[in-house]
């Protein structure tokens, strides 16, 4: 086949000569374009001290953040519920955006309904629109439960989701008994981890029932953690412990479904059952803390049972985890356990010196910023920036105490509120050796030259990366896979026409 | 002979709809039909709200007004004024290639946001507005332009975005374009379309802004409508100067504010996308009375028939040259590709459901290749696109507007085609079925396929799809 | 630390100017270097055909290959048992580089004695060593099993391993009762999966012990296979099956053993008694076939119970891995498998458009080409050429018959006995797009300029890949992973400074 | 103060050698003692043979010629006659760098074997060999020359290789090596240099070969003994050239067969590495009266020392430049380097085993940053070796010749150093025990350590394994 004919697609067929000259052309006659010297002049200014103190200035634009909306994360804590329909009160574009970006990451189908509101509930009100909304939802999907966020229309229109649900019920727009939980998602406060923490607060507070006996079982709350091999790490983790225990929204099972010919909308995720029992467990673990500080505020206030918040990436937080799992449940460490904890600092020390004094600017989401941090500085990379969108105080306030405590952070800044564009003058002005950061920062690499390593939210041009844990030390042992191969390849590249091209490093 | 049963078709077509909230099925009902090739009219209704609770694949207003008609245009700044969420997802989406130095004369890669905070929301987000567009300007100074683009709060809150502009634009001495797009306006991507067109009218060619000074000939012509995906508008530009045209603006693929101004200098307005870009070409008709042509540039019928319509707009040498390069460049190859790819191809059949112009324009291209249609229909097309999408039918064919989900994948499990193509939203839960599936909207990260190489890409992605091995093995072999 | 004194090491050093400047000086005054362009016209030549042609003729000179020698592969089938010493009868330096090679390979120790025999050996035969070797072995480490090999010398000399083994027993320069295996492993015949097939076959020959009962419980055997992450992957699944097995030669103990602070030189690995009773087994499964050829003939001839051999890569050889299970052991298979295989198929689905249509040249020992192979054309590659140096007839045999029961494969040439030299013509004058291979294929990578993507022993440049399961569904997706993602991370690198470096793919 | 006390360690090997089987017992207590600073003469016995079933951590003849000798001349063709094995896993293990286009006019990287078949052995190799080399030559005929490396089968089976070589060499009238270094040969690694070196004696020096013609003047020198592992050789060029010398010829890293029939022509050969080529140096002194001076290019103090003793061989001008660059360029470098690590090394103490010289090569860059010795030896040194090793003892020190991985890991079980510097089979057990470790063999993977700049990289790589994030967290929180 490949002797036939040869198709040229875009990523060579422009580099044709033909295409070249007409591009040349059309831009000497008809765009207005700068010079090409104005260009390039503007260019060495946008990369240096004088444009990065100007950039640093800006108080209104924002360019290229580093955080989605609420209502994206909302979605996310519902998705992980089994049988249960995402609602999107607000328009219906904004359903259509969240649905895109999570299609485009996962490469998984996402369901969710939005009642596209569009002027007339502007000045009407939402009702009308969930009303009917709510009624279709359940002839078609017959969820068991429906999980209802918002977006910016109906919050800036002060829509009252309590009410309106209570109406549904009354009016007889949805069967009789039927589980609906609602959570105000404004897009226009905090980030799409804020409304991860709205949505499953909301639902914990709404749908569980505490009866006052305590159950031999843990809770599980992984955050806003997009890595699907997560949820099936710490099951497994939690298996060889031998604890009973309840994930709290588990997207493992919708976002990481079959192809067998059998398309299902939904496809599992944690129990309604388990959600409203869960206030008896007897303890919950938090793998997140800045994705689920009101989840944290009610778990403890209203449940009252023991509640451990770990970061679980790297040696140091995989033994958090392992350590609050022992001590929330009372169990061993078992021996598999530690043999795995083992293997991962075998692979650190066997490959640690590719690492050792290497320096890193991260971007990423706060809790994952946070853990890749400190498991960089444990393989001895030193950290230049971190840089986010959505950091909160108490974030900036850990990450620096974390970069203090060890001289691979001594000259770390730290930015909770700043966008890919300040990064770019930062990592212009002051290089470091790798950037750490999305599918976005792919831009970073090739603006500054600086190789990216990729681990976060969203991954839209690796595939199957979230289908790995992070998290423990089989997730490390990923995680150091991606950071010393990515190294190795770049050495490689630097090198292959020198004699330092080694097959053996 | 058809592989849809009319009768068959319709009563199936009852049996899904009729699991809907009542309204929802009476609403429903009118935007599907089985339609008949020779069929003159088509009774398909659209352009109407979607129901609540019913997944759609539609967007909003924003979506079509920064996605499809500013955002393209590369030496403009096009802010996303709002909340962060819109200009997030929105952000290097559609594959709206150009050439430039991002960051520096051209930012179609870029996400400029406002990042609303519930302050702004409170207090109104004029002021900061005023501060943000100058602080764009002077962080990249080659730009040719900004465009204000309102998310649903705006229009909510009262704010005075044209009044902003107007100032800004004055004192940067720059066109500042405010365009009122919020996302609950209408019931689809179409408005914002329409909306931006009326803002590109309003803004430009109402204040009779000129771009770049070029000399003028007889055979200069503008395209628009053309997004270059994946590069389409380049393959389509180099058939015109094959022809022997001169193109001298393009918008909005790769173009820039100075084509945009000159749309309206050429001596015809050529337009592919018709649905998103009527309203300028007849606008540009009216006030400079310069022609107008719709063409289709995708697959060899079609690409022909476009080349021929246009030449005819101008001397002979311009029909001369158009049979030239038609007979001995562009024939040839696409023998050769239709001998490759038909045969793998011939006889499979597709379902489309694409935006509001694709599916017409695309099926030629599939029926070059001999691939059936089984069913269409689009996302936000309007009456008259239903209308023509009549004469391209070759056999019985399910025509159906605003297509949920739910009906969807009643299609898919009922008629199993070989292939669907719609967009990223369907993707996957299509494959899960098992069946092949291309983003038409995208191109699915290929392209380009306008043109004569898009053809070769085109034919090349079908066959893919619909023959990936992949789809073969499906099935557990211990399941029988 | 980074702001201190910056300390350049070979990868830039030698960039400077200065040095530059000292090599084409070296170059010029003292070499006696052929000229620049002397060098261009020799690369030209070399690239072309007329070079092909004549390298294609070589009878004798190897350059380059892709096979290491019996006693190499003896020593992995060793190592696969619970404390056992592999011990080389030979020179030293054998040991010694055997050693080395898996230790560069695995980033792990690996323990091995040799009798060093030296010119006196040559004279008188090796057994004296043998002897004192023995003895000091078992005095030192104590094992529960040696497991002799030969190297060069002594095949050249004839030493007999049976009757030295016999004598030192007899002679007491060993413990009463112990366990010795011995296999003849000749460097000048086969290559390393010979070597581990007459180690393996000698073993079971040697050591099992037919009762006449049979036990409800299969033996497993891997073969030559040095991802250590496939004995862990098929011990879980014979777990979700819930079968009884034994894998002859399990050494994912002592090559991935982990770093608490305490070298153990036996970790674990197939038990003695399992050894012994392996012919008791009700069936054998094996998931290699060109590199157990004799153990296969062996089992079949004299344990006589029913044996499956199946290539576990793919859909298709993850398949028949699954049903092999089942037909062996008459359980069904688990609906977690059939899950598994969902979402690998799933992430085919969502993947196989960047490799559809592309065309690979691979390179590999017999079993992982042919599976390689396979899976490559599932996901529609195109295969160009398939080159071995230690491919047998029937490797031949069944890839060419797999090569033309598929059009992607219409096009391949196979070549089963050629060096890595034979593949750069091929290379050069027939360009695929994507080279399969291990780490010595990065000189292909520098040579053609044709993207490696890293699959193979040994791994020497990059690290913890074969930490990783490359068989069944799971193993699937990571060389899925690892071909997916070279080729986007290719695409990147081609399209950076263009306007196809797309965020989404 | 020593950490080291010597009855103490005596008693501590006592206990582990009487583990050993009798002879062997006898035959290791030879081969160790606790040496204090100030000793005048080593007793360690020296250039025996290991024990059989001993872990022994030597390698061969073979590896000592291929791997050391011959291997990095960049422009011969270097063939492992025999069997695949020898010549795969030595291939590309032993970086010695090079420039030069390999495949083309350099072949350091290439694995060039005749892969012994059963046939071979049977029949005899000679007329295969010869078959081989001519086609080495047609298909790289850039190459300057070819050498035929023995694996065991050879020197048994009785082949000829020598007289192929010479026929051959008078064919394609280039030099055609053959070389006896059959693994069986002798104990070590030490007897392939020393055949190795007899056959460039032989076959280069004997036969008045010169290599390519220079203009001859006082400053000449030749450099041997360095193969440039991670580019060793040309931080010691520079050096060289700094003090305004000429280095004429280098061998072998980075060298070419001119090279190395010119080292004969230097005013003075100075050899890094004496263990391997003290054989070629003392015969060229023999021979052409040229004069050699042993130095030592590891860290601040040697340097120095090194630089000051060859300025001596010359006039002012070289003894005044040399002070010049001391005082101007390297020392200011040194103390940078100093200041920087040795408050992060001091007090740090370290075991090192290596080959047949760098630890008595390396100790005095350790303890230029305060780093101490606690135990050394070499795999394959001679007794002159450890006799001059005593002068740079500045503490209580076990020395050990051909440890056992046995002794190896009950020396490391007891004194827990915090650093052990050996070869790549012995890292990997050394970590697992949370012990640092450095392949000091091949700078693993790093380099150069020789000269100003790889002083740098020495420092940082010793800082860097001793003081690794990962070492503090072998053990789990959990255990106490």
């Amino acid at each position: 086949m490949s002797k036939d004919i040869k198709v040229k697609d875009h990523i060579t067929l422009f580099n044709d000569e033909r295409f070249s000259e007409m591009f040349e052309r059309k831009r000497e006659l008809y765009e207005n374009a700068a010079t090409k010297e104005e260009v390039a002049k503007t260019l060495e200014w946008t990369l240096g001290e004088e444009y990065k103190e100007l950039n640093f200035k800006r108080e209104h634009l924002v360019v290229n953040p580093l955080k989605s909306c609420q209502p994206l994360g909302a979605l996310y804590a519902a998705i992980g519920f089994d049988d249960t329909m995402p609602y999107v009160h607000g328009s219906q574009g904004c359903a259509a955006y969240f649905r895109s970006h999570f299609c485009r990451h996962f490469k998984e189908p996402f369901p969710a309904v939005s009642d596209s509101m569009t002027e007339d509930a502007a000045v009407f009100g939402g009702h009308n629109n969930m009303y009917v909304g709510l009624d279709n939802v359940y002839k078609l999907y017959k969820p068991s439960m429906v999980a209802i966020c918002t977006s910016c229309m109906a919050e800036v229109i002060g829509d009252d989701l309590n009410n309106f649900v209570k109406n549904a019920k009354e009016q007889g727009n949805v069967p009789e008994g039927s589980l609906i939980t609602h959570a105000h998602t404004p897009s226009f406060v905090g980030s799409h981890i804020t409304g991860y923490d709205n949505m499953l607060s909301s639902m914990l507070a709404q749908v569980g029932e505490k009866t006052g006996e305590v159950k031999d079982r843990i809770n599980v709350i992984l955050g806003f953690d997009t890595y699907i091999g997560n949820f099936r790490e710490i099951k497994r983790i939690l298996g060889l412990f031998g604890v009973d225990f309840i994930i709290l929204s588990d997207p493992s099972y919708n976002l990481d479904s079959p192809t067998d010919g059998h398309y299902k909308m939904f496809n599992g995720g944690t129990k309604i059952a388990d959600l409203k029992d869960a206030p008896n467990s007897k303890a919950t673990l938090l793998l997140q803390k800045y994705s689920t500080v009101k989840t944290i505020e009610f778990i403890e206030k209203e449940w009252g049972h023991p509640v451990k918040v770990v970061n679980p990436f790297g040696i140091k937080g995989s033994d958090d985890l392992m350590m609050a799992i022992a001590e929330l449940t009372g169990k061993e460490i078992p021996a598999e356990i530690e043999n795995e904890r083992g293997r991962f600092v075998d692979a650190i020390g066997d490959s640690y010196y590719w690492v050792h004094g290497k320096t890193f600017s991260l971007n990423a989401d706060p809790d994952y910023a946070f853990g890749l941090t400190r498991m960089v500085m444990e393989l001895g990379g030193e950290i230049k920036h971190v840089l986010l969108t959505n950091g909160t105080k108490d974030w900036e306030a850990d990450t620096k105490a974390l970069l203090a405590s060890c001289p691979q952070g001594s000259e770390a800044e730290v930015y909770a509120h700043k966008d890919m564009w300040h990064f770019r003058s930062l990592l212009a002005t002051d290089p470091c050796d790798f950037i750490i950061g999305n599918s976005f920062a792919k831009y970073l690499m090739r603006d500054t030259g600086i190789p990216l390593i990729r681990i976060g939210f969203p991954m839209f041009d690796r595939q199957f990366l979230h289908r790995y844990p992070t998290i423990g030390y089989m997730g490390g042992l990923n995680l150091l896979n991606w950071i010393v191969n990515t190294i190795l390849d770049e050495t490689d590249r630097k090198t292959m026409y020198t004699t330092s091209y080694d097959v053996i490093r | 002979m058809s592989t849809i049963d009319k009768k068959q078709a319709e009563d199936f077509i009852e049996s899904v709809i009729t699991q809907y909230e009542e309204k929802t099925y009476k609403d429903r009902k009118t935007h599907i039909e089985v339609v008949e090739p020779g069929q003159e009219k088509c009774g398909v209704k659209s352009n109407r709200k979607s129901r609540p609770g019913v997944i759609t694949m539609r967007g909003c207003a924003y979506a079509g007004a920064k996605g499809v008609v500013w955002g393209p245009i590369k030496d403009i700044i096009n802010v996303s004024h709002g909340p962060v969420g819109c200009g997030q997802y929105s952000w290097s989406s559609r594959r709206n290639y150009y050439n430039g130095t991002t960051g520096i004369d051209s930012f179609g890669t870029m996400q400029f946001t406002s990042d609303f905070q519930e302050k702004d929301i409170v207090f109104g987000g004029d002021a900061m507005l005023r501060g943000l567009l100058k602080e764009a300007n002077n962080l990249f100074p080659l730009n040719r332009g900004l465009s204000v683009l309102s998310e649903c709060p705006i229009g909510l809150i009262g704010d005075d975005i044209e009044a902003v502009s107007k100032d800004i634009s004055k004192e940067i001495g720059k066109p500042v374009i405010p365009c009122r797009c919020e996302g609950f306006r209408g019931v689809s991507q179409s408005l914002g379309h329409h909306i931006a067109n009326d803002t590109i009218r309003d803004w430009i060619y109402e204040k009779d802004m000129v771009g770049q000074k070029f000399e003028k000939g007889p055979y200069d012509v503008a395209l628009i409508g053309d997004y270059n995906i994946g590069g389409d508008i380049w393959s389509s530009r180099k058939i015109i100067e094959d022809m022997g045209l001169n193109l001298v603006a393009q918008s909005t693929g790769d173009s820039t504010f100075s084509e945009l101004a000159n749309v309206a200098q050429a001596k015809v307005v050529l337009i592919h996308c018709y649905r998103s870009m009527n309203y300028i070409s007849r606008y540009i008709e009216e006030k400079y009375n310069v022609p107008w042509l719709e063409f289709n540039f995708f697959g060899p019928t079609q690409i022909i028939k476009s080349m021929r319509k246009i030449a005819a707009m101008f001397d002979d040498k311009i029909k001369e040259q158009t049979e030239k390069v038609i007979a001995e460049k562009y024939q040839p190859y696409f023998e050769k590709i239709v001998a490759k790819y038909r045969p793998r191809l011939e006889g499979k059949k597709t379902m489309l459901f694409v935006g509001g112009l694709r599916p017409r324009h695309t099926m030629p291209a599939f029926q070059d290749l001999g691939v059936e249609i089984l069913l269409t229909g689009y996302e936000f097309a309007h009456g008259d696109d239903y209308q023509r999408t009549l004469e391209y039918l070759d056999s019985t064919t399910i025509m159906v507007d605003d297509m949920s989900e739910f009906e969807m994948d009643n299609f898919l499990e009922k008629y199993k085609p070989d292939l669907f193509g719609s967009g990223i939203k369907e993707k996957y839960q299509t494959q899960k079925s098992g069946i092949p599936f291309r983003q038409m909207h995208s191109w699915d990260y290929s392209g380009p396929y306008h043109g004569v190489e898009g053809f070769g890409v085109f034919a090349r992605d079908m066959d893919m799809a619909i023959n990936g091995a992949v789809w073969k093995n499906i099935k557990a072999p211990w399941k029988s």
